[in-house]
């Protein structure tokens, strides 16, 4: 069902949800925004062509948090996280469409990590469709849109004074109950935006065949031009939406088994106990990162593992471009004949 | 009663050799005062005072020997540069800088510790317990007892 | 804004000859905000050499990922030679294998503040003396350079490279010591409560994704201390206690050896001010010990030396 | 969730049954489980397949994988060897009798028996490594499944004589008709009866037939690495010699990223692979 949704009347919905949920929209900390549990005086950033800093994944699998609790026997007990039925406002579809690649690692067939799913489970999800999409993004190269509905319970577009609400289930159905619905009129009007932010958005660099020339090049000198200016820090993939690497760390004095991001860019990622490391510079890492978001995850679950949100690109602090470096990789030798 | 402060002594071993100080710190250390002996105050890493800091101490003090008097010659000296800078950087920003005090002892000097350490816990009575910078979370009493 | 072409032509020059192996400096990023750290092996590369306000990195954090023996020329501002000098004074590298370009720096651009004011879309950045031209897709507008210089550049006192081999343009006025002074100062004068509430604030929007430490020329550590698994001296992650932890220690380690470039500032994804605290640590070192890193390659960082007459608040027996 | 209704991340409580060293020089030491719950250990043994590793963790100290040595009908323990290298193994060798400890899994894919019948069997290992194929060896070797397979012939070969593991079976082994054993040392030594040398060049040696033969090669990667082309000139195919992998792991489940090869997660789409399946992943060890 499509609804109209007045701007000014937006605040008011969003407080009406809180006496059910906990409700978190983009606010603005700093110079940025950052998802942040909604107040009486909060603010929806309204008009930041910026997606979030930290991306929403950090909803899901926050940057710390226990996962087991030492008993005092030398016993071992599940931590207890208290998981609110959620609402999160204003996510936007690169990264809703991550959260949902995230869930083919976190949810596997009898391999389910609780806390993401319960916290997913937990979550209603409403997306805001991105009308001017934001310039260093590369979505649509990447097979998804700046009007992606993922699997969002309702999409917002921005239509100037109001918004059309686009509900695809019964629960972010129930979130918009007693609204205007929108006449056809609208709602085609809502389509010629969502058209003209798709073909805004250029090809930033080709696809095919990009799996398996870097899969074939896997020992080429291409990995060292690219990672020679890389300083070697976690920006990117901290950042990156569909980055969910963790490091599982005890914690002595908390007494607890805690699990915090970690990012295949460092050095002790990948340290064995025995002084080994199979990804020893710089060189490996970045092979490692690149490869993993357009050869793995397409062998695992046949999507690209990057929904062209474009953070790593803006927040790189060598700039450090990805667009540039596949486009790069495509200039590498590829042989057919492997492919099949 | 209010609890008494809590102090983190580091002490050098070297200047601990009056028999009576040495018998007062094993086994008549008050409960508020954690003890660590190092074998120089030029081992004392400045992580270790943030340690203190971090997990809730009211108050650091860090005793050694005398000038010229250390044991490696100059561990002293160097402890000296560094936790005395580092007192002034956790000052900058906000962890008082009368909550640490530095003391050299000679090894004759019997029961000055004790002096000091109760003058320090007096001076730190008046300023309450500290709260900045102690942002280790600390397992409850009865979590821990569970 | 020194000649491009005299940077490029010695660059080529010392390739050519075998000066050098390698020549590390800045190339085109693939948008104007971001100029890329790049490494020239070759005279006919070098074509795609640039230099301009947004190269924002310290290319000496690079001297210490290369090979250790290996001749390398380097494209050098006033921040960047105090670097070279104080890894030459840790020896890290021997000065014997530099060749440094110098190049007196006007202060680097933060990207940020041009794209607060102007929007994403930049499609050019002109420089000319005071004056900053910048395109978008909208069209130009003309900014004042010096509203969008990065903070740590603000108050730089050594704008020119102090031992370079050569010195490409004028040099510049020296920087007044009193601004960086007066920054410490300022701060010193907010309660303690003001001091650690700023700091919390700061230090909890950290995710510790270690940018400030690998843009930093001084952070070579094999490794760190946040790597070690024995002893762990700090909470391993996000926590205030962490956070927090991290930022103290970082700062502290560089003390007598940070020169003020604030790279690891520019490198932050999360805006966080941190020249602050390493600011107090030079100002300190300065006070103290009349010292500052890096303004010549043979001076030991304070902490490696000791003498007996130190001021400080050690009483002997307590007196 | 694990079968006892807890998270994947929380292990299971253990406590130490027996505890001893392996070697004189006190660098390997074998620690033998007991389970504090009984439904644990049924859970366990239903999923246990020889190959598979567990994590074992000492609380404050982290997590460490290493692999199951003993074979289901042995009894309701656990045995693992920790060689002692890192912060948790060092904290595994201060263990003893009645300590707890915790444990998650098993974990991994194991050993493909099945495909495996009929077959004869080439069990090469080489070091602390040898752990897993102890299993496959007790488990192979035991009179409920000895019929199921082929010629058993066993390579194993250590630094030195002391740090041989499991020297009472092994000793047994060599009396044993049954069973072909080369054991071999990398320095020669007095009284050392069996071969000298590197397990690559024992192995040419030996040249165990590739008829009708399974190779499973097992130890550290300098070793994996010169033996694999050994067995392949010795007539092999790639289908028929596995190796075991390792990596550094954390999640054991195969979800904190690191121990990939390529799309492959060694902890659960391992640690077994063919080496027609390395073969096609990427050389990323």
């Amino acid at each position: 069902m499509n609804h109209i949704l007045e701007k000014h009347t937006l605040q008011d919905l969003l407080q009406s949800w809180r006496q059910d949920y906990d409700v978190y929209l983009p606010q603005k900390m700093e110079n940025f925004s950052h998802f942040m549990p909604l107040t009486e005086t909060s603010v929806l950033v309204d008009g930041d062509p910026h997606n979030t800093r930290i991306p929403p994944k950090a909803l899901f699998l926050p940057m710390n948090e226990a996962l087991v609790k030492f008993t005092r026997f030398g016993g071992y007990e599940d931590a207890k996280h208290e998981i609110q039925s959620r609402i999160v406002f204003g996510i936007r579809p690169c990264d809703a469409q991550a959260v949902q690649l995230l869930d083919t690692s976190f949810i596997q067939e009898d391999n389910i990590d609780p806390l993401w799913s319960e916290r997913r489970e937990k979550t209603i999800t409403i997306g805001l469709g991105c009308h001017k999409p934001c310039q260093t993004g590369f979505c649509t190269t990447v097979g998804y849109g700046p009007f992606d509905r993922a699997d969002l319970d309702a999409m917002l577009t921005d239509l100037g004074e109001t918004y059309l609400v686009e509900t695809f289930s019964e629960a972010g159905e129930g979130c918009f109950l007693g609204l205007p619905v929108a006449s056809e009129e609208i709602y085609n009007q809502a389509l010629d935006i969502q058209r003209s932010a798709h073909d805004q958005m250029p090809v930033a660099f080709e696809t095919e065949n990009l799996k398996g020339k870097l899969e074939q090049n896997f020992k080429s000198d291409y990995w060292d031009t690219v990672s020679q200016s890389c300083l070697g820090c976690g920006v990117c993939t901290f950042l990156c939406p569909t980055c969910f690497c963790f490091d599982i760390v005890d914690e002595t004095q908390r007494r607890e088994r805690v699990r915090n991001w970690d990012s295949c860019m460092f050095r002790t990622y990948s340290l064995e106990a025995s002084g080994h490391n199979p990804r020893p510079s710089r060189v490996e890492r970045t092979r490692q990162r690149l490869s993993h978001k357009y050869v793995y995850w397409l062998d695992q679950v046949n999507q690209i593992g990057c929904t062209g949100c474009g953070r790593c690109v803006r927040y790189c602090p060598v700039g450090l471009d990805i667009r540039a470096m596949l486009r790069q990789a495509q200039t590498l030798p590829f042989e057919v004949s492997h492919a099949a | 009663m209010p609890d008494k402060p809590k102090i983190a002594l580091f002490q050098c071993r070297w200047c601990l050799y009056s028999p009576t100080d040495q018998e007062w710190v094993d086994t008549k250390l008050p409960e508020n005062i954690h003890l660590t002996k190092t074998p120089c105050t030029g081992r004392i890493n400045p992580l270790y005072m943030l340690n203190a800091v971090q997990g809730g101490a009211d108050g650091v003090m860090i005793s050694g020997c005398l000038p010229e008097q250390c044991h490696f010659k100059t561990g002293n000296m160097a402890a000296r540069r560094q936790l005395d800078e580092f007192n002034d950087f956790l000052d900058y920003i906000g962890y008082d800088k009368q909550r640490v005090r530095f003391v050299w002892l000679d090894l004759q000097d019997r029961g000055i510790i004790q002096k000091q350490l109760a003058a320090f816990e007096q001076d730190l009575e008046g300023m309450g317990p500290a709260s900045n910078l102690a942002t280790r979370v600390k397992v409850a009493e009865g979590e821990q007892n569970a | 804004m020194p000649d491009i072409e005299a940077i490029r032509n010695e660059a080529k020059r010392l390739l050519n000859e075998g000066v050098v192996e390698v020549v590390v400096a800045f190339k085109a990023g693939e948008t104007p905000l971001h100029p890329q750290p790049a490494f020239f092996r070759s005279a006919e590369e070098v074509d795609e050499l640039l230099y301009d306000g947004l190269c924002q990195n310290n290319l000496a954090a690079f001297l210490t990922r290369l090979p250790k023996q290996s001749k390398v020329g380097m494209v050098v501002r006033g921040c960047e030679n105090r670097s070279v000098n104080a890894l030459v004074v840790e020896k890290q590298k021997s000065r014997e294998n530099l060749f440094l370009i110098g190049v007196p720096c006007e202060g680097i651009l933060d990207w940020h503040k041009i794209v607060s004011e102007v929007g994403e879309a930049v499609t050019a950045v002109k420089e000319d003396g005071q004056n900053l031209m910048v395109e978008t897709r909208d069209g130009y507008q003309l900014l004042e350079r010096a509203d969008f210089l990065h903070d740590s550049c603000k108050r730089c006192i050594h704008p020119n490279p102090m031992s370079a081999d050569i010195l490409i343009g004028e040099p510049l006025p020296e920087g007044d010591p009193n601004l960086a002074r007066t920054t410490v100062e300022n701060f010193e004068t907010q309660t303690i409560e003001d001091r650690y509430a700023w700091f919390q604030k700061e230090a909890e929007r950290c995710i510790r994704c270690y940018a400030c430490r690998q843009a930093c020329p001084m952070c070579y550590c094999e490794e760190c201390f946040v790597d070690h698994i024995e002893p762990r001296w700090t909470e391993s992650g996000a926590t205030p206690a962490g956070m927090q932890g991290w930022h103290i220690v970082r700062a502290f380690h560089q003390t007598g050896r940070c020169t003020s470039c604030g790279a690891c500032e520019r490198a932050c994804p999360m805006d966080i001010k941190m020249t602050y605290l390493t600011e107090k640590l030079n100002h300190d070192m300065r006070d103290k010990y009349n010292f500052e890193a890096g303004l010549d390659a043979q001076s030991q960082p304070p902490f490696a030396a000791v003498t007996l007459d130190d001021k400080n608040r050690f009483t002997v027996r307590g007196e | 969730m694990q079968p006892n209704g807890h998270s994947l991340y929380t292990p299971i409580p253990m406590h130490v049954l027996h505890a001893y060293y392996e070697s004189p020089d006190r660098s390997l030491k074998t620690l033998e489980l007991s389970f504090d719950h009984a439904e644990d250990s049924q859970a366990f043994f239903e999923a246990f397949n020889p190959g598979q590793f567990c994590l074992l963790s000492v609380a404050g100290k982290g997590e460490s994988a290493l692999g199951v040595a003993n074979a289901a009908w042995e009894g309701d323990f656990v045995r693992f060897t920790a060689q002692n290298v890192g912060s948790v193994t060092a904290a595994l060798h201060k263990l003893n009798a009645g300590d707890p400890v915790g444990m998650r899994g098993p974990k991994g894919n194991g050993f493909p028996l099945n495909d495996w019948k009929g077959k004869n069997l080439v069990i090469i290992g080489g070091g602390c490594a040898f752990s897993t194929l102890y299993a496959l060896t007790k488990h192979v070797h035991h009179e409920s499944h000895r019929d199921d397979y082929g010629k058993l012939t066993l390579i194993y070969g250590t630094r030195t004589s002391g740090l041989c593991m499991y020297k009472h079976d092994i000793a047994a082994w060599h009396e044993d008709e049954d069973m072909e054993i080369h054991q071999a040392i990398d320095i020669p030594e007095d009284n050392w009866q069996y071969h000298v040398g590197y397990v690559p060049d024992v192995v040419k040696q030996v040249a165990p037939s590739p008829e009708n033969a399974v190779a499973i090669v097992c130890g550290p990667p300098i070793m994996t690495k010169f033996t694999l082309p050994a067995l392949v000139d010795l007539g092999f195919s790639p289908e028929n010699i596995f190796t075991s992998l390792e990596k550094r792991m954390k999640c054991g489940v195969g979800k904190c990223g690191r121990c990939n090869l390529g799309p492959q997660y060694i902890c659960k789409d391992g640690p077994v692979f063919s080496l027609a399946e390395l073969n096609a992943l990427p050389a990323d060890l």
